[in-house]
């Protein structure tokens, strides 16, 4: 079983990556990107024999213990 | 006087650390390993040192968080001891909960490691006691995040403890914008918790406390720590 | 055997073998190879490996001298430097992984430099790098030195390790093939240095460190082929960096060091397992017996030919004593790193690598590893040298605004402010840097002791272009004068010969030249050779790269309370030119900007001049009379006078008048004459030095004093210091924004 | 407009950050993470106007030129 953690800036954090890679590809001709956010994606392996709910249960905890810093990120889970 | 210098996998102060309290101040200094999980009453000051613990993977100091060794920072700094977190350390103790805010990459996205200059915002602390409010000193930082961050709600609280300790600032004191080599809000270099024993810090005051190297500016943290515990 | 695919032609050429070579492995095995000892043959005789063009000029190489403890053939050279301490150093390539991927290809550059140095038993104190690019206005260039610094930045700022100083060059001829040369100096006491010996019949093999995975196969062999268009499509799978692991694996091994269970290590480098077990084995005259089934792996499905083949990262080989395998796997567990025991050391000189208790490839170690072909291959002197080194400067206008010209090569992305560069590497971790970059050589303190370490690195390849032979020598020349600037005295080089196609004759004249020249000043310095590098093939479409011997040296300071730093100290301090301006003009920095030019020849070099001249430094500043030591390098002597003036912390200015004694203004004030100090030092101790170099034989000149706000040089160059800083401090950066 | 582009290393490419977070996952108690690998999110506002098909265009060409690095990275594109 996989899941996936996408780990995305609280809104109104500063997000000077994201604004970098903006610039960068408003350089390269890309006027269309008005506004770059930046996040993290984790793609975890899970063992065999979790049922969904309880993979879906574990994985949250891990985001929120570890994977996200509740002070400036949100995230979101996705088990499949 | 006893100090401990935490040794994480990735740490790589922490000889530097060593070397300012057992040498230079000449006190009594052990390493504590990150998996030696024991009470750490026996030191009078735990040092945090910097480096990249856990190669700053996924954010620094998040791993770090969950080391054994760090419960006990935890208990130790609750009881009262006397915690400083350098460069590394800072981040180590804000992800702990320790200290509050967060510390994102710099503005500039890039590593930078320089001389900057820091002006003392309150020298009522166990860590800042030798230097005199307002005094600029000039002390290097070498970070790839270090850029501090908290809510207003936070920064406002921080303001009115007076928990700031140093913000950048320019040769001549003045904090602003251009003397802000991360993007920190407010110009904030260091800051303490509420109680004052626990102190974390971007820069390096271990790197200019020694003649040879060419700037002692940073020595006064460390004296101010055995001044702090001498009287107590 | 396992491995069942047929050995065609088609295979053995795709695994850069020549039908000869091949010829030679049929007589060495007296039977066909299977796949996998195809493999092993191609790597271990591939040029990176097995030096196969350069050998034989190399052994030219003055190797040896009473400071020396070790030279050429193991993983780093080592230095005496008293007090029982010693240090190790090397500098090597990463060139071709560079310029796929800059950031993992200098990332992983630099954490083998370092292996290298800590396999020897020695902690890793100080990095430098030598860089070369292409053209700044290419974007691709940008990108390049963008990634390039931050993957260094990356790698050796996580170690903890300082990388101290550097240099970086840009020119079209690096257009497309960069260099990127990682140096790393450790120290270690003189003894306790470990050697790559795989000795004692029966002792355990064991593999340490990451997990095996399918990185880079083939690497060794793409460092040793040129450049075609499809090389950059064929991406072959790029090796990642791991340097939380590399610290962890210094960290573990020097705590194993300690012990004596030990008795021989050397990093997996290039051809990672192969060549690492096949040059312990080979050193040590023994045989091993290797059970791939027990390598750790990052994948499943790996066949024998991909493991030993592998060029992962952060990994180490080493032979213990008999009955310490579970003392050392205790170390590593502490530091949560794999460790296995991977064999057993036999005295049938045989490597013998199991699967599955089968046999999948048996070769003998000696005819394989010392056996290597050795070419002699022709050489030419190349038709261009005639063409470019006819300057006329006769024919050159003089510019009319000396001012305009300064401030150009100021902002000549080869002599501006290259802080863009160093700010992003830590220099000051471990607290040892006492002369941090912005300066002529690094110096480092060593705690406990009162001596310090200086290095430095240097080669100007334009001049190597127009004469390799007079280029190399300058080259060294160049990094004793900087070494000498900081109150050092030089004690033995490493360094990292990077040329293009050895198979033309052309290139494999400029090697062998460069090599001579080397060599002949090294004996002049009486700095031997004590490591190196060769790396080959950097051309790309049949261009290549001018001849780029880069050389790092090492000094000793006996007090390093006396070291020396480049910019100007007090207002008042008398400036004075230890040397002699000539006429040169060719190859500098100034007939390229200003008139276009590449010419030689090259600036003249005479090596008992350039003797007396850094002895005469050497001991003033020992005398403790000198306030500021530089040395004139590109840009001449305007240029040294203007970075002595804005390199330190606070900016000075100063009056010149010079001596024209008949020469050129251009070529007085930018012309690249060599074996020149610009030193300050106090009114009251000028006769002191001159008693020094007239004893020495050094001519010198009074040529101003220390002071203002300007820099003003007779009536041709009179300019603010900070229009000065300005142009300087933004010539790189303003051309990657 | 938004889009987002997901990025993630190849496969066979070492992961340090992941595997030193399946490890320490592993060390606080979550041994169902088998293994985890590290990729980056990218949110993309488009500037208004732009079709569907354009969007998704321009955005995988960005992702093409900047966004992955196509020598070690795969990516997908989502438009919304
Ligand atoms: N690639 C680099 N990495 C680190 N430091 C560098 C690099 N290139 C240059 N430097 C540092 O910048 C300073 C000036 O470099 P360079 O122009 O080569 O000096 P010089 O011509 O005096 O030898 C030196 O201190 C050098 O060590
Ligand atoms: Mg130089």
């Amino acid at each position: 079983m996989k899941a996936k953690v996408y780990v995305t800036l609280k809104s109104g954090i500063l997000d000077p990556q994201g604004k970098a890679v903006q610039h960068s590809l408003e350089t390269i001709g890309y006027n269309a990107a008005m506004d770059v956010r930046q996040g993290k994606l984790f793609e975890v392996t899970l063992a065999d024999g979790l049922s969904l709910d309880e993979a879906k249960k574990q994985v949250t905890e891990m985001a929120e213990k570890l994977l996200a810093n509740p002070v400036m990120e949100n995230f979101t889970v996705e088990v499949e | 006087m006893k100090f401990g210098v935490i040794v994480f996998p990735g740490s790589n102060c922490d000889h530097d650390c060593y070397h300012i309290a057992k040498h230079v101040m000449g006190h009594d200094t052990s390493y504590v390993w990150h998996k030696d999980a024991s009470d750490l009453s026996g030191y009078d000051c735990i040092i945090v040192p910097g480096g990249f613990s856990y190669g700053d993977y996924l954010r620094p100091g998040a791993i770090a968080k969950y080391s054994p060794i760090t419960e006990e920072i935890k208990k130790y700094a609750n009881g009262g001891g006397l915690v400083i977190g350098i460069c590394n350390g800072f981040q180590i103790l804000i992800e702990a909960g320790l200290l509050p805010g967060v510390l994102m990459r710099n503005r500039s996205l890039k590593f930078i490691c320089q001389d900057v200059y820091l002006k003392m915002e309150n020298t009522d602390t166990p860590f800042s006691s030798e230097y005199s409010a307002g005094q600029v000193v000039k002390v290097p930082i070498a970070h790839h995040d270090g850029n501090y961050f908290a809510d207003d709600a936070t920064l406002k609280d921080l303001e009115a403890n007076n928990q700031v300790v140093f913000r950048y600032a320019t040769v001549k004191g003045e904090t602003s914008d251009e003397a802000n080599p991360n993007g920190s809000v407010s110009n904030i270099a260091g800051i303490c918790n509420k109680n004052r024993n626990v102190l974390g810090m971007m820069p390096h005051p271990e790197r200019c406390a020694e003649k040879v190297l060419g700037n002692k500016d940073g020595l006064g943290i460390f004296r101010s720590i055995v001044k702090h515990l001498t009287q107590s | 055997m396992a491995e069942k695919i047929e050995i065609t032609d088609e295979v053995i050429a795709s695994h850069g073998l020549s039908k000869e070579e091949y010829e030679n492995v049929l007589n060495i095995l007296g039977r066909k190879p299977n796949m996998l000892e195809l493999g092993i043959f191609s790597v271990m005789w591939s040029e990176h490996c097995s030096y196969k063009s350069s050998r034989a000029h190399l052994k030219g190489f003055p190797t040896e001298g009473p400071q020396v403890i070790q030279g050429p053939g193991e993983n780093a050279g080592v230095v005496d430097i008293g007090d029982g301490l010693a240090v190790a150093f090397k500098m090597e390539s990463h060139n071709h992984p560079s310029f796929i991927e800059p950031y993992q290809g200098a990332a992983t550059g630099v954490g083998g430099i370092m292996r290298d140095v800590f396999t020897m038993g020695a902690r890793p104190v100080a990095n430098m790098n030598s860089l070369r690019l292409g053209n700044l206005d290419l974007p691709k260039h940008k990108y390049l030195l963008k990634g390039v610094v931050a993957g260094i930045a990356g790698y050796g700022n996580c170690m903890g390790v300082p990388t101290v100083g550097g240099e970086i060059y840009f020119d079209d001829c690096y257009n497309g093939n960069i260099l990127v040369n990682a140096f790393t100096l450790g120290l270690v006491k003189s003894d306790k240095i470990f050697l790559g010996y795989a000795s004692g019949i029966g002792n355990p093999v064991i593999y340490v460190g990451s997990k095996t995975g399918r990185d880079g196969i083939h690497g060794a062999t793409m460092a040793s082929e040129e450049f075609d268009e499809g090389s950059e499509e064929k991406r072959p799978t790029v090796q990642v960096g791991d340097p939380f692991t590399e610290k962890l694996l210094l960290e573990a091994c020097l705590e194993l060091m300690k012990t004596d269970y030990i008795v021989g290590i050397q990093d997996m480098g290039a051809a990672g397992l192969t060549s690492s077990s096949f040059e312990m084995a080979s050193r040590a005259g023994t045989g091993i017996e290797m059970n791939l089934d027990n390598i750790p792996r990052r994948e499943v499905g790996m066949t024998p030919y991909e493991i030993m083949l592998s060029e992962s990262q952060e990994r180490m080989l080493m032979v213990v004593r008999q009955g310490c395998e579970d003392k050392v796997k205790a170390i590593f567990d502490k530091w949560d790193l794999d460790c296995a025991v991977v064999g057993r050391v036999t005295d049938d000189g045989i490597m013998r690598l199991m699967e599955k208790g089968v046999a999948v490839a048996e070769l003998p170690i000696e005819p394989l590893a010392e056996g290597a072909p050795v070419y002699h291959r022709p050489m030419e002197r190349p038709a261009y040298l005639d063409e470019v080194n006819c300057l006329d400067i006769s024919t050159l206008s003089l510019p009319d605004d000396m001012n305009a010209v300064l401030l150009d090569l100021l902002d000549s992305p080869n002599i501006g402010s290259r802080q863009w560069i160093y700010n992003q590497y830590d220099h000051m971790v471990r607290t040892d840097t006492v002369t941090l970059p912005g300066s002529d050589a690094a110096v480092i303190r060593i705690k406990g002791i009162s001596k310090g370490i200086a290095m430095t690195v240097n080669c100007n390849s334009r001049y190597c272009y127009l004469d390799p032979y007079k280029g190399s020598q300058i080259a060294i020349a160049e990094n004793a004068r900087n070494l000498v600037c900081s109150g050092a005295k030089p004690l033995a080089v490493t360094d990292c010969l990077n040329f293009g196609n050895p198979e033309k004759p052309e290139i494999m004249w400029q090697f062998a030249e460069a090599v001579k020249g080397l060599s002949d000043a090294c004996i002049s310095f009486e700095t031997p050779v004590v490591s190196g590098n060769v790396s080959l093939y950097n051309e790309t479409k049949g261009e290549a790269i001018y001849p780029t011997p880069g050389v790092a040296m090492v000094g000793l300071i006996d007090d390093v309370e006396r070291h020396c730093t480049q910019y100007f100290k007090s207002a008042g301090d008398q400036i004075v030119v230890l040397g002699k301006n000539l006429e040169d003009l060719g190859g500098s920095e100034y007939l390229k900007i200003e008139h276009g030019l590449v010419e030689g020849p090259p600036p003249a070099l005479d090596l008992e001049l350039e003797k007396a001249v850094q002895e005469s430094c050497l001991e003033a500043i020992r005398a403790g009379i000198v306030k500021s030591a530089h040395d004139c390098a590109e840009g001449g002597l305007a240029v040294a006078l203007a970075e002595c003036c804005i390199s330190g912390e606070n900016m000075m200015g100063a009056s010149i008048e010079l001596d024209s004694s008949g020469i050129r203004r251009d070529a007085l004030l930018f012309g690249e004459s060599q074996s020149r100090i610009i030193l300050t030092l106090e009114k009251e101790h000028i006769d002191k030095l001159e008693e020094i170099a007239s004893e020495k034989g050094a001519p010198l000149e009074v040529i101003g004093e220390v002071g203002g706000e300007h820099l003003l040089i007779d009536d041709s160059i009179s300019l603010d210091i900070k229009e000065i800083h300005s142009a300087w401090q933004s010539a790189i950066d303003q051309r990657i924004a």
